[in-house]
This record gives C-alpha cells, structure tokens and sequence, in this order.
C-alpha cells in the first residue's frame, strides 16, 4: 500500500468545499436578502416595455444621458478618492482633538435629502453663495448648470461612503506593517503609498464600487445644484424622473439601461481589482 | 495502527507525496528543510489543504471525507493564530464550546490547561498583550482541550525561551505519553525531535528521504541535511571491503561489505595538522580553510578540499596552528571513528 | 406604531367612514391642509388623511392599488392615468393656476415682459415640458412667438422657484401661487400670454372610495365658496 | 550615567506621535475632503431662522416625523444586518457559479433612482404586485402606506451599503484563523460567529452606519413606496420636501434636526464600537 | 561607544527599565525569557514603542528625538512582517527604495541580497507562498538591505532549519563581522547568542539580571534561568572558606572565600546511589527522583531533595540503576567540579 501509485479521490459533487457543509443559518438570509435586492428588479423587467426598448434605445438623447452618467460619475469617483482616501487616513490613523465628532460628520451629506444637499450646495458654491461668489469673481468659475456642477453634486453625496468604507478597512488593517516600513527608512507618505494602501485595497475597491455606484444613481442634489439640462447636466437619473412624469414606461426603460450599464461595468471590473492582493 | 495515510499535494512548483503510518501513542516527528513541506502534509492531514489524491484513516475511519471540524484533531499553528478578540482564557475554551461543553465547564478545564503551561496568572490577557512565547503556550493549550485522538503540532516549541521550553517539552513529553491517540510533530529542533518522538521521518522536496528511530537516523544520517543535523560529516562513495571511496579520497573505515555507502565521522574526530603527519591515523587529506566560528565552547572550522567536511577543535589548538581562512592544511580522521554503510 | 395596516382599510373596515383619505398634489399642501381642519370641524368624529406628493407619483401609487377616497391633480394628464384605468369617476376642475415671470426681489437683469427672457444674457429656469408648468411655460412662449434657451429644465415648479430665491437665475416662469408663497423673496410680474396657458387642476373621488358618503362631501367642501376663498387666497383662480 | 534616575523625555508637543511628522500630501487633501463636506452645513447653518427654530422644533409633528425616521431606519438597519451580514459572507466566501453578476446585482438599489425603486417596490410588493397580491391573500399583510412599507423600503435602498462594506471587510479578514477554528472542531456556523463576524466587527460596524445614515436620509422610495401620512410613512426627509412646497427655511431647520441628531448618535455610538476589539 | 541607550517603558503590569551601551562593531545579545520585555527594548530602540523615559543615542547624536523612519536602523522582527502585497524581491528592495536608490538599482542589490541568504531562486513569490523559514531569511535580507548603524534582530534564526540556519548563522556572523554599527541581537537560543555576540545581557522582569562575555557569563550564571540556559545547575548560599552552606547542605567547593555565593556545577558531574556510597566525592545529599527524560545521547534525572538539580547520566547507567520517579537514591558531586563565586 505505502508504494501504490496516488489514487485520485473520490469527493461527491466538482467544487466541493474543504471546510465542510454550508450553514442554512447563513445561506437561508443570504438567499432571503439576495432576493430581496434582486426582486424589484424583477418587476421592473416584466414590466419592461420590450416591443418598443430597442427603438426608444437608438434615441441619441439616451445615449447622451448615458455617456454624461457614466462620465460624470467616474470623475467624481476619482475626486472622492483623491480627496476621500486621504481623509480616511486622517480618521484612521491620526489622532486629533474632536476626531469622533469630525468622524460623524463626515456622514452629514448622507443623512441631508439630497435636495437639502443640493440647496445647501448652492448656497456655499452658487452665484450668490458664500464661496461661489468669490469663484466667480476671481476665476470667473461658476458651477451650478454646468458639467462641473454635477460632478460636485455627485461627489458631495457619494464621498461619505467612500470616507467610511476605507476608514473601516484602515482600521481593519494590521499597523505592524507599517511599523515594518517605518524601520526601513519610508516616511508615513511612502509608508502609506506602497505599504497601507495596497493592504486595503480591497476596501478602497469596495468603497470606491459604492461610491460610483451611489454617483451614477444621484438625483435629488444633482437636479437641485446642477439643474436638468440635455447634454451638460441632465443625467441618466433626471432623464428618468421626467419620463416617470409622463411615460412610467419609458422611465422603466430608462432604468433597465442604467442597471444593465452599471452591472456590466461592476462584473467585469470587480472582480478583478478585488482579487489582486 | 491509529493512523495511515498517503498524502499528495501538487502545487505548481511542488509535490508532496507521502506515506504515513502512526500507531496508537506514537509520536512522529516530521523534519526537513525550509520548503519541504511540512506544514503542508500537516495542513493535509487537518483537512486545510486540499489533497490531490491518497487517502487518510484514523483507527480505522476514512478521515479525508470528513471537512476539518469533523476531524478529531488537535493542531498548534507555526504561527499561533490565537483569536485576537478572545482573551487567552476564551481561547483555550474555545474548543470544548464548539463540542458543546457548557461555559463554565469549558473554562474550567481552559484555566486548568492554562496552569499546565505556567500560564494561569495571563488568563484574562488579550493574544495582542502577550510575548511571542506566551502565545506560543496559549496555542499549545487550546490544541490540547479538544482532547484530540490525532495531535499536529508545527514547530510547537520553536518561540520558547530554553528556560521555558526545557519546562514545556518535559510537560509536553508527559503529555503524549499519556495520550493514546497518534502525534505529529513538525520541528527544527533535533534535540526537540530526539526527546519527543519516538520516530523521526525527514522529509525533503516534498518526499521522505529517510526515516527511523531517532538514535538510528542520528547514527546513520542518509542525507546532508539529516548529516547537518545530527552534526556529522558525511559522504556517499563506493566501499570495497574496508575502504570506501570518495571522489578521489579513500577512507578507512571500521565495517567491512562492498558496495554504494555512506561514510559519516564527528567534526570533533577531525584532527589538524600545519604540516603532514606522521601517525596512525589512516584518513588523511589535504585541505583549505573555508572558515571558522566559535561553536559551543569549541571552534568549527569549515574545510574545502577533496571531500568538504567540519572539525571541531579547541579554542587552544586554533591559537597553537595559528588558523586563518584560505590557509593550506592536512586534516585526519581515525578509521575506528569513521563509520560506513550502506547506501 | 400601527403600520401594519394601511389607514384607508382601517377606514373600510370601520363600516361607518370615520377617515377620508386624500391624495393631493405637493402644490395644494398649504391650501388642503387647511380644508382638512375646516371639514374636520363641520363633520366631528371624521378625520382627513393627505398624501401629498408629485401628481405623478400619486397616480402610479393609484394605479398600483392604493386605497384612497380622493384625488387631486395639478395636470389633467395625470388625472388621466387614473380615469383611463377606471379607478376614478368624472373629474371637475376646481382651479386654475396661470403663470407668472418669477424675478429676485433686486431684479438683477431688469426683467420686466416675456420677451426679455429671450435675450442670451438672462439666466432662465423653466419647468421640463413633462411637467404641468413646464407644458405650460411651452404653451406661453409659443403663444408669444418667442424662443427661449434656459440654462436648466427643472423637475417641479418648487425646484425652479428655489432658483429664483438664490439668485441663481434672473428669472423664471411658475405660477402665481408660487410667488405668492414665497413671502417677498421673488417678484412676480404677469404677462398676458399667461392667459394661453393655463394649468386645470381636477379632482374626483376614487371609484372604490372605502369613505364613499365623506369623500364626496370633502370634495363638495373643496368646490365650495369656502374651498374657493381658501384656494384663491393662496393665488389660485376660480375655473 | 548608567545609573542615573529615569529622566522624562523632553518631546515637542504633548501628544507627539512616534511614527513622524505629518505628510502634507496626505493632510491637504484630507482637509480638503473635509471641508468639501463640512462646508455646504455651514451655508445651511447660517441660512437657518434661528429665531424661530426653537419654536417649530416644539411641533409635535416634527417630534413625530422624527421619531419614525429613527426608529425606520434603525429596523431597516437591523433587517440589513440580519439579511445583509450572510449575504456579504456568501459573496466573500463560498465559490459559486454567477457570483461575480450576484456581486454586481447587488449594487443594483444604489444605481437606480430612489423614485423608480419605489415603482419597483410597488410592481412586486404593492396591493397589485407579484408578491404583494399573494402576501395580501394568504397573511392579510399589505406593505404599501404603512410604516412597515417605509421600513422596506429604506432596507431596500440601504443594503447594498451594508453589504458592500462587510464584504470587504471580510475578504480583507485573514481566513487562517477561520482555519484554526475549523480544527478546534467549530462548524462554518460557529466560525462564522465567534472568529469571522468579531473579527470583521468595525467592518460591520462602518457598514451599519452607512446603511443607518442611509435609511435615515431616504426620501424617493418612501414616498413613492410608502406614501406620505404623517404619523406612519411621513419620515423627516418627506416633511421636509413638503416644507419646501411652503416655507424652504422651515425645510432647512427640519434638516439642521435631521443632522444634528444623527451627528449626536453617530457621534457617541461609533467610537466606542469601532474601538472595542 | 556606538550606542548609549537608557531605555525606560511602562505598561500596566510591566516595567522595563535597561542601559544599554553597544560598541561600535560589537555585537550584543539580549537574552531572557518570554515575556522579559526583549522585543519591548528592540522596538524602543527603533522608535515603534515610546519610551515613557530615558534617551539613545547613536554615534553621539540623539536617536530619540526622531521618529522611527529617521533612525539609521534595519529590524527584523518575530513574525516577520513581510509585506503580503510584494515579492520576496520587492520586499527586500523596499528599504533602498525609500532612501532614494532607483528602482533598477535597488532590485539589483535585492536581488544580491536574496542569493546571499540562499532564496535567489524565489525571488519572485509572495510571503504567503513561501514557507515560515524562507520567510524569515527574507526578512534578515530586507532588514540588511539599508545599510544600518543600528541593527536589531528579534530573533532571526528561531525559524530556520538546524540546517539552514547554521550556514545563515555562519554568514550573519560574517556580516555582522563586517559590519561597523551596533547589533542588538534578541535570541533564545544559547548557541545563537554564544556564536553571534561578543557580549550578552540577560534580562528578566524588564531588568539587567547579568551581563558579560558569553563564556564568562556562561561560566557564572547568576539566576536560574541563566544556568538553565547553559546547563548548569545552580545555587545561592553562604560562602565560609572552600564551604558553601546552601539551605541545609553543606556543599565542598574549590573556591575559598567568605559572604553571599553561588555555587554551579553540570548535571553530567552528578553521580547518582541507589545505597550510600563510600568514596571521595565530599558532597552527597539524598534526593527523590521527580522525573527522567531522554537528553540528547544522555538521560537527564530531575532531582528533588535538600536541592533541586538535574543529573546527566548514561542510558546504560539508568538501567544498571534500574530508576524510576519517586525512587529515593544518593546524589554526590566532586569538589572540584563544584565552582563557588561571589553573589
Ligand atoms: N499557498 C501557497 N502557494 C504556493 N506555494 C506554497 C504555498 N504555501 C507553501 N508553498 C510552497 O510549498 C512548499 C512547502 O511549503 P511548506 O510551508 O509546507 O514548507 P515547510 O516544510 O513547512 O517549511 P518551513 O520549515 O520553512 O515552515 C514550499 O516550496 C513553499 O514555497
Ligand atoms: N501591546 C501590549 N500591551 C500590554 N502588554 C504588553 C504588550 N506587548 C507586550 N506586553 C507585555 O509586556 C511584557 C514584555 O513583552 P515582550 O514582547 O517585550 O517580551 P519578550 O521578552 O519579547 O518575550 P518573547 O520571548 O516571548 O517574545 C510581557 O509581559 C507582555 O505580556
Ligand atoms: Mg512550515
Ligand atoms: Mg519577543
């Protein structure tokens, strides 16, 4: 027996699991909570005007609402992590006077409606706002009923989640490392340019997946500081509110075109960012 | 026997393939290199690796059907991977819980383990507030409150001060010895592996090289590295009669057969000499010093020349032969302390 | 709290109506509120329970079954929905709202008629054309042969008022009720083109009004002289 | 020397940190990031009628609204928990085939218009809806106009955050020590429980604010969901689109309280949540 | 001096309190048991624990006034802490790196470091993909990788092989050879300490307890867990001329002096009775047998009685002696294998 040749074993079912069977403790609300976010959907789908999709399709102004979605969208994820992750570091990692109260804070534009938020953001960056003003003076800079505009509208309401997400990976983290980094001579910016943040990318993808995410789909803040017009600030979500008005089908079509975009975005870019480390 | 098993592992790089047989109280120990794949065989016998093919059984029950939890085993990680949320106390308990023994029971017996290993005055103390060594202790305790019928223990001792681990082994040796289950040892430690098993197999490349009794493996190393351990020179040659030959070196030994042969002498049973001698010994070969370190209270000389070979000598002799690296100089070795077989 | 019913079928299931409930358009919050008190007062032991919300909205949540005794709409398109999936009985206009150029309180770019909004230095809001006062703004415009590019096309009249009050455009069509609930903050000034576009608001009890009897006197109330000073009062106009 | 009394250290600044002086590219735009979230507050701030604020929070209807946002969305956030926390555990750690497009669907609240979830929620769960004739039938339940509804619908709407931030945070958990669980004989349930979730705890913890905060800023869907009766579904984000109809100052105060409380509650519950392990 | 150190840290439980002073070139170990505060000192000395008192300094400059990534200091630490997200290449060219050498250069002094701890040939896996051992040769080559003043190992060899670890240990030396700073080197293995420094200080409770050359220290072991360190068994008692007065034994020493003493003599120098012998040896004491084990080729008895101390005996001498635990029998040393010195 001991020289046999290695037998192959014979394990029920292709993938099975070295850690044994899986626990309807956990499985049983997962697939209830799947459902649940997936089923709406579902609705959505059946309803679905499909005769007439592909026509209403080939609208060039869907296409343009689209493409200032997408575009704006990514512009603001890029902000929120230029400006988000650094923050979250501060939150994480550095010690200051205040810091919880900062920390909650930082939750304010996701609790604000986002109508609210976009009134507030008029009122700082308006024409007639506190800094808008002195934009527009200096720079001749203004914001609302621009591109610009929505990306600032999109990145105010989606940065919180960015913010929080990477702050509970930081602190998620294991410092040792960056101990290690800081006794071969990195300074705490190299320690947390190539040390900590390839540790918590995984959180960095995922609160950047969520903030996208959130971006693609804002509507109260960006109508209200941005306003609605075709090409330069009417979005895939405001495109959607005003077909509701009118054609509750054409708004579901609207809708279908935005998931179908953003899933199809977030399947094949996810995985691959996320698996990496 | 309590355990047989064949483990196979591929992995790009490396395959572990190996037969493993353990009786009821018996304790092996598994050696080798960095990379042999101990931890690995272990990891397989736990069910944390998935194995290519072979089978395991223990007393007589498949084993390698069953997921990890389900396996009657007991493992002490290289690594300790104590809960860093759990006090020490929390996670020897840990194990009695997960087989349904009440809190306060579970307790108990985790504070009574935790004075076993000198370690009850740090019960309540997170993993993070405890030195290397003290976690190491944690982690052998919490293997032991499952009560398992098969221990895996990787490198158990290896963090352990010597105060502490001449203590823990002692305690650990009385502990096998009244265990009837079957025990796997991965350690570096020859005196570890010498004072624990009862049978060493050493492994290297992910296959066994050698494996036997741990004064025979000492006695008749069958591979550099076992060589290195036990702390002998050795050589693989062809003997005829009572002369094995080395390369171009041929050395007299006390055995007589004919054959491929392995021929070991001790470091300490080296004798250097500045210029040729003129005596007994038979053994006699010119070489270059490579190097030399204190060793213990004696000095190791690392030798190039027709066979590489160690010598140990004393701390006086280097002053009296005036050593440097890279001086020429004729070494010896007495047949009776040169001892051949066969390969 | 009692959320497991909804109130409309507590109602029903009361037998006697005790509860109307109303779903309004968000323009008529301030003016149906008060109505509720008033006929709360005349029938005692009868309460009434508004769903406010966009007109829009509120017919989609109809036509999804929602249980309601009346509803009133600001377009007569959204009116419609319901009447097309006969859920409610005729439909009577009750007011008429007509528009007005919103300018802030300092006018900044000295707006005084409609043509002005077509000159490219002025910073207008309109209403989207999907929305009552955005078809209406259309309507007005057309009448006045004018053409006009506005930097933005709000969602509701509210969000293009907002606009006005902040200063972030010099001026905007919406109705004279907005102007005049905005307290002096905006300026209205009527233009006589207003008159060919104005927005109907109708109302009708639902088909199943669980209230029945009480629905029909709440919108008795509401076509009243009474409902009509309270409407008028807040700038709408009699049909 | 050697035997000389310990002397205290002589440091600059009496909370100096080992690790080194503070990285400018790290702090300019984390103060940045700051004041782009902090700063649009401060414009309502100063907008707020602070003379009559006082007054109009002694409404009762405010009190109200108030209440049932808190209460919505703290049970909206623990159906999210309850559904959400195994959901995040199945994406991160059980291979199955279609999890990379389970992954994306799952993000599919957060990229759809509140107002066309709502549609959505009614399609399935109204009194006409796939599911919601048949829970009607068969229990009685109807979920639209009730507080219940309104709950639904911010859990549907709050989810994806929950679930997106402990999947991270669980992929970024070293699964070793779920290993050295499974020897000690705990079942993937009892891992789960006792190593896994504490281990990931301020991952939870993150996640559960966001959904929190979320659910609490919820307005779209509510009120296309749940409708707008005061007492039941009137949340504070719905009183406050109302206030807007009439009086926008009134709608800035009912947001300062919206914020304020949240703040208070963010800020006296998360730091000792996300320190304790 | 290189390094003058006084180094003070309080924890709730704990204190450490230690001067230290490093020659330049010279090498100290800092020996004691788990939980003796060893890492403690280390990472104060490297800025990752502040020090609640006491200054460093390094070739007469402050050290303790500058945050960790300023000191010219290379760490290895006890679990390695190779960063998971880099290979084993990048790992060890990060610190050159960050001093600004470029990329094409530091790989290159990477990858030379790489082939001198013998790993070239995985230059490219990740830390999880390499076993513990090769882990922790690529923590010594990363450590090694920015040129320190300041070197500070937390024991660097506890995972190796016996094999790899004695050529990684002879090429330490010769490195540490070469090398001009200071080395602060933290071990539990005596062989390692004894080999690698020129002087070791032993701490226990967050204090000194004894320091000096290995071979001194290793001659006159001052506490407990020094003798046991190097294998001697040792007393404290009152010296009275050539007689130590140790509890209630009287032990005959070749030392003549007066006042507080330690006595130390080797388990092998122990002979054990089963009945009262008649001979020479002036220190005889009757004791019960507490437990045997295999030590090496040797047996080691644990003695209890007036004193405890271990015997070394031979395998054979244990069956002529037929022992058992609990047996009562005669323990007797020689006089001149018992050394008395001052305490
Ligand atoms: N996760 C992994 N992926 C790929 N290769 C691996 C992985 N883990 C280990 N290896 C490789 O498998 C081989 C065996 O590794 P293993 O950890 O079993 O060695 P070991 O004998 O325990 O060594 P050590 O004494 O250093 O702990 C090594 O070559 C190692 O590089
Ligand atoms: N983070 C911490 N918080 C509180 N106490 C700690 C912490 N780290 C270590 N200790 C305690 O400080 C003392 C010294 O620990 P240290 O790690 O320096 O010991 P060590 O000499 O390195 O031991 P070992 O040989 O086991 O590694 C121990 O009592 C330990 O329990
Ligand atoms: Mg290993
Ligand atoms: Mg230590």
């Amino acid at each position: 027996m001991s020289s046999s040749a290695p037998e192959r074993l014979d394990l029920p079912g292709p993938r099975r699991e070295v850690s044994g069977r899986l626990p309807w403790m956990l499985v049983l609300p997962a697939v209830a909570g799947l459902v649940f976010l997936v089923l709406p959907l579902a609705g959505l789908l059946i309803r679905a005007p499909w005769p007439t999709l592909l026509e209403r399709l080939a609208e060039p102004q869907v296409l343009e609402a689209l493409r200032l979605s997408l575009v704006s969208a990514t512009v603001a994820t890029v902000v929120c992590l230029l400006l988000g992750v650094p923050l979250a570091w501060l939150l994480a990692r550095v010690e200051f006077p205040g810091r919880r109260l900062v920390r909650a804070l930082v939750t304010v534009p996701l609790v604000l409606p986002p109508v609210v938020g976009g009134v507030a953001l008029l009122l700082v960056l308006g024409r007639r706002g506190l800094v808008g003003q002195w934009l527009e003076a200096s720079f001749g800079i203004t914001l609302p009923f621009t591109t610009a505009g929505v990306i600032v509208a999109e990145a105010f309401v989606a940065m919180p989640f960015l913010v929080i997400s990477v702050e509970g990976a930081l602190r998620g983290a294991d410092r040792r490392f960056e101990e290690a980094a800081a006794t071969l001579g990195a300074s705490r910016w190299t320690v947390f340019r190539r040390v900590t943040l390839p540790m918590v990318m995984p959180g960095v993808v995922a609160g950047a997946v969520l903030c996208w995410a959130r971006a693609l789909g804002e509507f109260g803040a960006t109508i209200t500081f941005a306003g609605n017009f075709p090409g330069t600030t009417r979005t895939m979500p405001l495109a959607v509110y005003l077909a509701l008005e009118t054609e509750p089908e054409a708004a579901i079509v609207l809708s279908l075109v935005l998931l179908a975009v953003s899933v199809v975005i977030l399947a094949s870019l996810r995985d691959r960012w996320v698996s990496a480390p | 026997m309590t355990l047989r098993a064949r483990l196979v592992v591929n992995r790009p790089a490396f395959t572990l393939d190996l037969d493993l047989h353990v009786a009821a109280g018996e304790v092996v120990a598994l050696l080798g290199p960095n990379g042999a794949g101990k931890t690995t065989a272990l990891r397989a016998l736990a069910g944390l690796t998935r194995m290519s093919g072979g089978q395991i059984s223990l007393r007589g029950r498949p084993l390698h059907t069953l997921p990890a939890e389900s396996r009657p085993i007991g493992m002490v990680f290289q690594d300790y991977l104590l809960f860093p949320h759990l006090s020490a106390l929390d996670n020897v308990a840990f194990g009695p819980r997960c087989q349904g023994v009440s809190k306060a029971e579970s307790r108990r017996a985790a504070a009574a383990l935790l004075e076993r290993v000198g370690l009850a005055g740090r019960a309540s103390a997170r993993p993070a507030q405890l030195s290397g060594g003290q976690a190491q202790r944690v982690a052998l305790a919490r293997a032991l409150a499952v009560r398992p019928e098969l221990l895996l223990l990787d490198e158990p001792l290896a963090a352990l001060d010597a105060h502490t681990r001449l203590e823990v082994r002692s305690r650990l040796r009385r502990h096998l010895a009244d265990f009837d289950g079957a025990t796997v040892l991965v350690t570096h430690d020859p005196l570890d592996a010498m004072v624990l098993a009862d049978r060493l197999i050493v492994i290297e490349h992910g296959a066994i090289v050698q494996q036997g009794a741990p004064a025979e493996v000492a006695r008749r190393p069958r591979t550099d590295y076992v060589a290195r351990l036990v702390g002998l020179n050795l050589y693989r040659g062809t003997a005829d009669g009572g002369r094995v030959k080395v390369g171009e070196l041929l050395l007299h030994t006390c055995e007589q057969f004919d054959g491929p042969a392995f021929v070991a002498f001790p470091p300490a049973a080296v004798a250097l000499y500045r210029s040729r001698p003129d005596g007994s010994p038979r053994n006699l070969w010119r070489a270059t010093i490579d190097g030399i370190e204190r060793h213990g209270d004696n000095v190791r000389v690392h030798l190039d020349g027709p066979v590489t070979a160690f010598a140990d000598i004393t701390p006086a002799a280097v002053a009296d032969l005036d050593l440097t690296p890279g001086q020429r100089i004729w070494a010896s070795v007495k047949a009776t302390e040169t001892h051949a077989y066969p390969a | 709290g009692s959320g497991a019913t909804s109130p409309a079928s507590e109602a029903a299931s009361g037998g006697d109506a005790k509860e109307v409930t109303v779903f309004a358009a968000a323009s008529l919050t301030g003016t149906f509120t008060e109505l509720g008190k008033a006929f709360e007062a005349a029938h005692p032991g009868t309460t009434v329970r508004f769903n406010f919300g966009s007109s829009a909205t509120l017919a989609q949540q109809l036509v999804q079954g929602a249980p309601a005794d009346v509803f009133a709409a600001a377009s007569p398109a959204t009116m419609k929905t319901v009447t097309d999936a006969a859920l409610a009985g005729a439909p009577v206009t009750f007011v008429r709202n007509k528009l007005r150029i919103a300018v802030p309180a300092d006018n900044p770019a000295q707006v005084d008629e409609l043509k002005d909004l077509a000159d490219p230095e002025v910073k207008v809001a309109l209403c989207a054309e999907q929305v009552p006062c955005g078809a209406a703004a259309a309507r007005a415009l057309a009448a006045a042969g004018l053409k006009v590019t506005p930097v933005t096309l709000e969602q509701d009249v509210k969000a293009t008022l907002t606009k006005v009050r902040l200063g972030e455009v010099d001026a905007a069509l919406v109705y004279a009720t907005d102007v005049i609930a905005s307290d002096g903050k905006v300026t209205g000034i009527e233009f006589p083109e207003a008159d060919q576009a104005i927005n109907d608001y109708p109302i009708a009890t639902l088909a199943k009004a669980p209230a029945g009897e009480a629905a029909r006197q709440f919108v008795d109330l509401v076509l009243s002289r009474q409902g009509r000073d309270v409407l008028t009062e807040a700038g709408f106009e009699a049909p």
